[in-house]
């Protein structure tokens, strides 16, 4: 297996506005892949796609080798892929523990196995999990007292509890206290690391984009503009035109 | 005692009325439960069935009540509004027996909320005389608490068939072909009606042309109408209680419907004449009793007597006819008088064993029940509207006036 | 705190068993009682637990009766002429024919009922918020015209049923038991359920059902187990009806929709919706208000049930349990620590 | 299935049925089509899903009703039961509505159910449970042999409905209160902030709503025939119509409704009248899963 995700020229456009078009890319397992680009460019759409929200025009998406274009959010979810939001989506009404607990990898289970209590382990990897994004403190609080970044923080601490193989992240440093920031990237390298999961990562914040990721694909109208090691990317004229709007 | 009948039937004084009732005070009192549709669908019906109730009470309170060992007994009626529905109706009578300790019933209206009923007063074997309840499938289950007064529904419209077959020998034709056209409501009765006529339209070898149920809220039957139209039947069928009644009158008005005969149920019930004049004339209607029929007894006299004794108890009724319906409510107390005092007793099984023992004479005709507990001593006639009036025109050994034919 | 709540249930079990004889003349009510608390039980699994409010419940009560009472007429004769207007020959049941027909007529009920309501989930539950209500409204009424249209099951007539043999008063605790029987393995049922990962997963979808999808729990079948549960229980208690009422009819009867299918929902709301005894609670005060206001205020009874309905969602939905919560919150705080506290040791 | 054939015959062998069937589900459509346009008005402008709707219609005719038996002109009845149900409608917003507007959809369909209830039984216990209708005698036209029959009062009816129908469009096409309706249901928040007394909009739409539907069912009572309990079958009509044609279309909404009207007394003639309100129901369900259908094929879910 060369890639996990291969994305071949997938366009997407709704009503007459084109948010993708012919966009290719590939994340290799294992690894940390950024993508990058400018507000409008069509990252999030093509999270979206891959994810299963919404169908592409054309184009082909595959995950682990096979065709996941047509496939509605959970069935890619119950293969394995998984995905945190822009405005994150946490369950308010309970505490942590609970959140984690709702966040057990549901698909490795047989109804017989759901319809069991959950263990001692389960309390134990929640309790662990929550120490390693720092929540451990307020794990009984309502999560929706929590801050925004805590917020955040939770829902990475429940989408690493899924036990996805591969995990795509929307700006997931987006609204978090800078200087926390660099904890996160260290636990987002960690979990890649440690837990052996595949990262997708979409970020606004060039500085940690650089340091996390091992290749990086930059989007700009909608279309695939450049990809490369942070090096590369950080020295194409087309990035940096990109960014600063000029053409 | 014989001589007080008299003197009420003709005076019917307020102070006679008095008198009797310090007379009756000092009987003792028998408590009989019923379940009535007061509210709902069949709140015509209901009202109709309990006046009949009622004016028999009355009308047994002033002629000395009932003589059950030497002392006089007076009945006292404890009404549930079961607001047509049989669920309702079956709750009712699950408490008029264990919470009002009742021993015997009066029966509900229509054959669904009997039908209801009667198993809870099966299974707590309390007698229930009811005159409301028509349909064959009431007599089928192996019921031994449970005696109509009236004859069963098949009966209904059958001589409607058989005149139609009649009018076509006189024409020449073979009855087989007659087209019939029926639409009932779906409901016990109905039904049964529905089932009665199929059976003799298949003895003549007629066929039925049109065969529908009318919507549950009797309110439309145009759809129904417009076929009779294309399909021009010889004889058109129609049973929906009071509101069915008063929708095909209307409709068949308003359609400007053409058939030679038409037959339905409920035409007093409904007060078609009352409410539709012309439109309703030459209409068959099915019915359990008429007033002008010679039957007789001695509480009530007879039934025109019946009549006019009631018109005067109940103003609201004099300028329409008395329905069937309250007649048959009438009967079914003076059955329960006549079993308790052959009974001699209040013990409700003998009162069941004399009830099933009954075999009387009264002004809504004779009374005697077959083992399954219906009324096999009575026949049903037939009536026809004409200019506004109900005369008897089947069967041929009651029959007052010709059968105007064809219609309009 | 645990020794308290096993006292308090073993109370309530034993009022179980005593109440029909304590109160003998208001068996059927009881029974009745017990028909509420099953049906705003069941109701809950989906509407309080899952955030699916079904109006289509009824369904169930209705299709349990029809399929209970079919069978057990059906293994002794023939039902087309056993359910026909015309009468015809007399039917009777011996003792054996009775039970045998009342218990794989309740069993089969709710059987039939549990994989009908995963076929019909299939569908409706693709519908979301007051789709999914009318959607199923629309099941359960249609369901109603149409049997009331079927000839062979004695269409609008409805059907009769034979009476328990044997002394009325042991028949009406008979029934009692059946439904208490029903009635708590219900509440055990749901007791357990809800504190299995397969209840989380359920609140899950209720809180955000997109988040779950997303997170890649079995939505559909998560939910269609559980309507498949709550079909079951209804089904049988439907069934039990069949049998308690000895006459049933399909549209006012069988398929009430708008009488105990609202009923449900309103005993759901009055007591706390998405609790455990928040159900339990309503159908007692709702019963209570619906049987005084049935004896009291006659004529006007629909009018005040009515008014309940208005008053409970508009003015005070979140139910005796809820108002509980707000008022009394260090019961449930208590409650809270100590369940956590117990579940980690 | 016999009666079924046979009554499909009947359409092939008596052409001319199609064109009763079809006049008749036009007429009783046209009225449908007012109830829905009401019902499209609230949920659209207050996301208000009203199940109390149809009863607010047989109000209304019982208004008409109620004038007629003292001694009125059957006429007025319709602008009486405009102005009366004007502000029952007005009352019900401010006791029951409005504090469900903020509230989830569930909400709000079961609080107009209860009123549905409670209006349902206040007519039965003030006007009986027997079906009441007004005659204004008016003849009936006959034509193709009396077999299509178009009774005056109808044609007076449907032409009653539509210059209703007309007057709503123009209010809200061009009055003020019109627009302000409009922008609400495009986004209440940016109403606010333009300075729209939202409030008084709900209120007004809620009451314009109740008004319409008492006019249809003044209408209605020249017509057809009323009845306390007739109210739910109304409401699944202008359920099934607004979920087919979807909110804030206006001739989307009296299309489907003459569709629907259509629709049903085709039923009607080929099932018999008495699988009416199945077919109803059913057409609902249909709607509903179509819609279904449509929205999986975009990986997404009807909300």
């Amino acid at each position: 297996m060369t890639a996990i995700i291969n994305v071949q020229n997938v366009s997407k456009s709704f009503g007459g506005v084109v948010a993708n078009h012919d966009v290719s890319l590939t994340v290799k397992p294992g690894t940390i892949t950024g993508l990058i680009g400018p507000n409008g460019s069509g990252k999030t759409t093509l999270f979206n796609s891959i994810v299963g929200y919404h169908p592409i025009d054309s184009g082909s998406i595959q995950f682990e080798d096979e065709e996941i274009s047509r496939l509605p959010v959970q069935q890619i979810a119950r293969r394995g892929m998984l995905r945190t939001f822009q405005q994150t989506r946490i369950y308010g009404e309970m505490n942590g523990v609970e959140n984690m607990l709702i966040s057990l990898p549901h698909r490795k289970m047989s109804i017989w196995d759901a319809l069991k209590r959950n263990t001692s382990e389960d309390y134990e990897r929640a309790d662990h999990l929550l120490e390693f994004v720092g929540l451990y403190e307020k794990r009984k609080l309502k999560s929706g007292d929590l801050s925004f970044g805590q917020q955040k923080l939770l829902e990475f601490a429940m989408a690493l509890m899924n036990e996805p193989t591969c995990l795509l992240l929307d700006e997931p440093t987006a609204g978090i206290n800078p200087t926390l920031i660099n904890g996160l990237i260290d636990r987002l390298k960690l979990a890649n690391s440690e837990f052996g999961i595949t990262l997708f990562v979409i970020e606004h914040n060039m500085r940690v984009i650089m340091n996390l990721a091992e290749s990086i694909y930059c989007l700009a109208h909608g279309e695939l503009l450049a990809q490369g090691t942070p090096d590369e990317i950080q020295n194409d004229q087309n990035v940096i035109d990109a960014y600063l709007g000029a053409h | 005692m014989k001589k007080t009948t008299l003197l009420t039937g003709l005076l019917a004084g307020s102070a006679m009325l008095i008198s009797q009732g310090a007379l009756a005070a000092s009987c003792g009192e028998i408590v009989i439960g019923s379940a009535i549709s007061l509210t709902g669908k069949y709140a015509t019906n209901g009202v109709h069935a309990q006046k009949g109730y009622e004016y028999a009470i009355t009308k047994i309170r002033e002629n000395g009540g009932v003589k059950v060992g030497g002392k006089c007994y007076n009945f006292k009626v404890i009404y549930y509004d079961d607001e047509s529905k049989g669920d309702r109706g079956a709750t009712l009578a699950e408490r008029l027996i264990s919470q009002d300790k009742v021993q015997y019933m009066l029966g509900p209206y229509s054959s669904g909320l009997t039908k209801a009923i009667a198993p809870i007063t099966e299974k707590y074997q309390i007698p229930m005389v009811e005159a409301e309840g028509a349909s064959r499938s009431l007599f089928n289950k192996g019921y031994k608490y449970l005696f109509a007064v009236l004859s069963t529904s098949e009966q209904y419209l059958a001589s409607a068939v058989s005149l139609a077959a009649e009018k076509a020998k006189e024409q020449g034709k073979s009855p087989s072909s007659v087209k019939v056209a029926i639409a009932v409501e779906n409901d016990p009765f109905s039904l049964d009606i529905r089932a009665g006529v199929s059976e003799d339209a298949a003895k003549f070898g007629m066929k039925v042309v049109v065969d529908e149920k009318l919507p549950r809220d009797l309110s439309d039957m145009s759809a129904i109408l417009t076929k009779v139209k294309l399909l021009k039947p010889d004889l058109l069928i129609v049973s929906g209680h009071s509101k069915g009644a008063a929708t095909a009158v209307r409709q068949i008005k308003e359609q400007n419907i053409k058939v030679p005969m038409i037959a339905i149920t409920h035409c007093e019930a409904a007060d078609v004449t009352g409410k539709f004049g012309d439109a309703a004339n030459d209409f068959l209607c099915s019915t359990q009793w008429s007033e002008t029929l010679a039957y007789k007894d001695s509480l009530f006299g007879t039934a025109a007597e019946y009549e006019i004794g009631f018109k005067n108890a109940y103003p609201e009724y004099k300028a329409k006819k008395v329905p069937y319906q309250t007649a048959q409510a009438t009967a079914a107390v003076y059955v329960y008088k006549d079993a308790f005092e052959r009974a001699n007793s209040l013990d409700k099984e003998k009162v069941r064993d004399a009830l099933t023992k009954t075999d009387m004479q009264t002004f809504y005709g004779g009374i005697k029940f077959s083992k399954a507990g219906n009324n096999i001593a009575k026949p049903m006639v037939l009536r026809q509207i004409q200019n506004g009036e109900y005369n008897v025109v089947a069967p041929s050994a009651f029959a007052s006036h010709k059968l105007n034919w064809p219609r309009n | 705190m645990a020794k308290k709540k096993i006292i308090l249930y073993a109370l309530i079990l034993a009022f179980t068993f005593i109440a029909p004889f304590a109160f003998p003349n208001f068996g059927t009510q009881l029974a009745t009682l017990w028909l509420m608390i099953i049906v705003a039980l069941t109701w809950d699994m989906t509407g309080g637990q899952m955030g699916y409010n079904s109006l289509g419940n009824i369904f169930f009560y209705g299709t349990g009766m029809y399929v209970a009472a079919l069978i057990s007429i059906g293994r002794v004769y023939d039902i087309g002429d056993y359910t026909s207007a015309a009468g015809g020959g007399i039917y009777e049941f011996t003792d054996v024919q009775y039970f045998s027909g009342v218990f794989l007529g309740v069993l089969g009920a709710g059987v039939f009922c549990s994989i009908s309501a995963v076929i019909i989930g299939y569908v409706t539950f693709g519908l979301r918020g007051p789709y999914f209500a009318i959607g199923t409204l629309g099941v359960a009424i249609a369901a109603g015209e149409l049997v009331s249209n079927w000839d062979w099951v004695g269409g609008g007539q409805g059907i009769s049923l034979p009476g328990y043999p044997g002394d009325p008063d042991t028949g009406k605790v008979f029934f009692y038991f059946l439904f208490a029987a029903v009635g708590v393995s219900v509440f055990v049922f749901v007791k357990w359920l809800y504190e299995t990962r397969f209840g989380a997963a359920i609140n899950a979808i209720r809180d955000d059902e997109e988040k779950a999808e997303a997170m890649g729990i079995h939505t559909l079948r998560y939910k269609l187990i559980t309507w498949s549960m709550a079909a079951f229980f209804v089904g049988m208690a439907g069934g039990i009806s069949a049998f308690q009422l000895l006459h049933f009819e399909p549209l006012e009867t069988a398929y009430q929709t708008i009488f105990l299918g609202i009923f449900m929902v309103v005993c759901v709301l009055l007591g706390g919706k998405g609790t455990l005894w928040g159900p339990v609670i309503g159908a007692i005060l709702f019963h209570l208000f619906k049987e005084v206001t049935w004896n009291y205020f006659l004529g006007w009874q629909w009018v005040a049930l009515g008014a309940l309905i208005v008053v409970t969602v508009v003015y005070f939905q979140d139910g005796v349990m809820g108002w509980l919560v707000h008022k009394r919150p260090e019961w449930f705080g208590i409650q809270v620590e100590d369940k956590i506290a117990g579940e980690t040791e | 299935m016999d009666q079924v054939l046979s009554n499909l015959s009947l359409l092939l062998e008596f052409p001319i049925v199609n064109l009763k069937i079809i006049l008749d589900g036009i007429m009783i459509g046209a009225l449908f089509a007012l109830a829905a346009y009401g019902l499209a008005l609230v949920w659209g402008v207050m996301n208000v899903k009203n199940l109390a709707q149809g009863d607010f219609v047989i109000a209304g005719g019982y208004v008409s009703w109620w004038l007629v038996q003292h001694g009125f002109p059957a006429l007025l009845g319709v602008p009486a039961a405009f102005i009366v149900m004007w502000g029952i409608g007005w009352v019900a917003y401010k006791l029951v509505i409005s504090r469900v507007i903020e509230r989830d959809l569930f909400t709000s369909l079961l609080a107009t159910f209860g009123l549905a209830i409670m209006l349902a039984q206040i007519m039965n216990l003030l006007f009986g449970s027997d079906t009441q209708s007004v005659d204004l005698g008016y003849k009936t036209l006959y034509f193709f042999d009396g077999i299509v029959n178009i009774p005056i009062a109808k044609l007076i009816g449907v032409l009653m409905a539509a210059a209703l129908a007309t007057g709503v469009i123009i209010f809200m096409k061009t009055s003020r209160m019109g627009q302000a309706i409009r922008a609400t249901a495009q986004d209440a928040r940016a109403a606010r902030v333009m300075g729209i007394d939202t409030e008084k909009v709900y209120a007004f739409t809620f009451s314009l709503n109740s008004a319409i539907c008492g006019a249809a069912g003044a209408i209605i009572v020249m017509v057809w025939v009323i009845q306390p309990f007739y109210g739910i079958s109304y409401a699944i009509r202008a359920f099934v119509i607004v979920t087919a044609a979807g909110l804030g279309n206006l001739p989307g909404v009296i299309a489907a409704g003459l569709g629907i009207g259509v629709f049903e007394q085709y039923g009607a003639h080929i099932f018999g009248i008495s699988y009416q309100q199945a077919i109803a129901v059913l057409l609902l369900l249909l709607v509903l899963i179509f819609r279904l259908i449509q929205q999986r094929r975009n990986r997404q879910v009807l909300k």
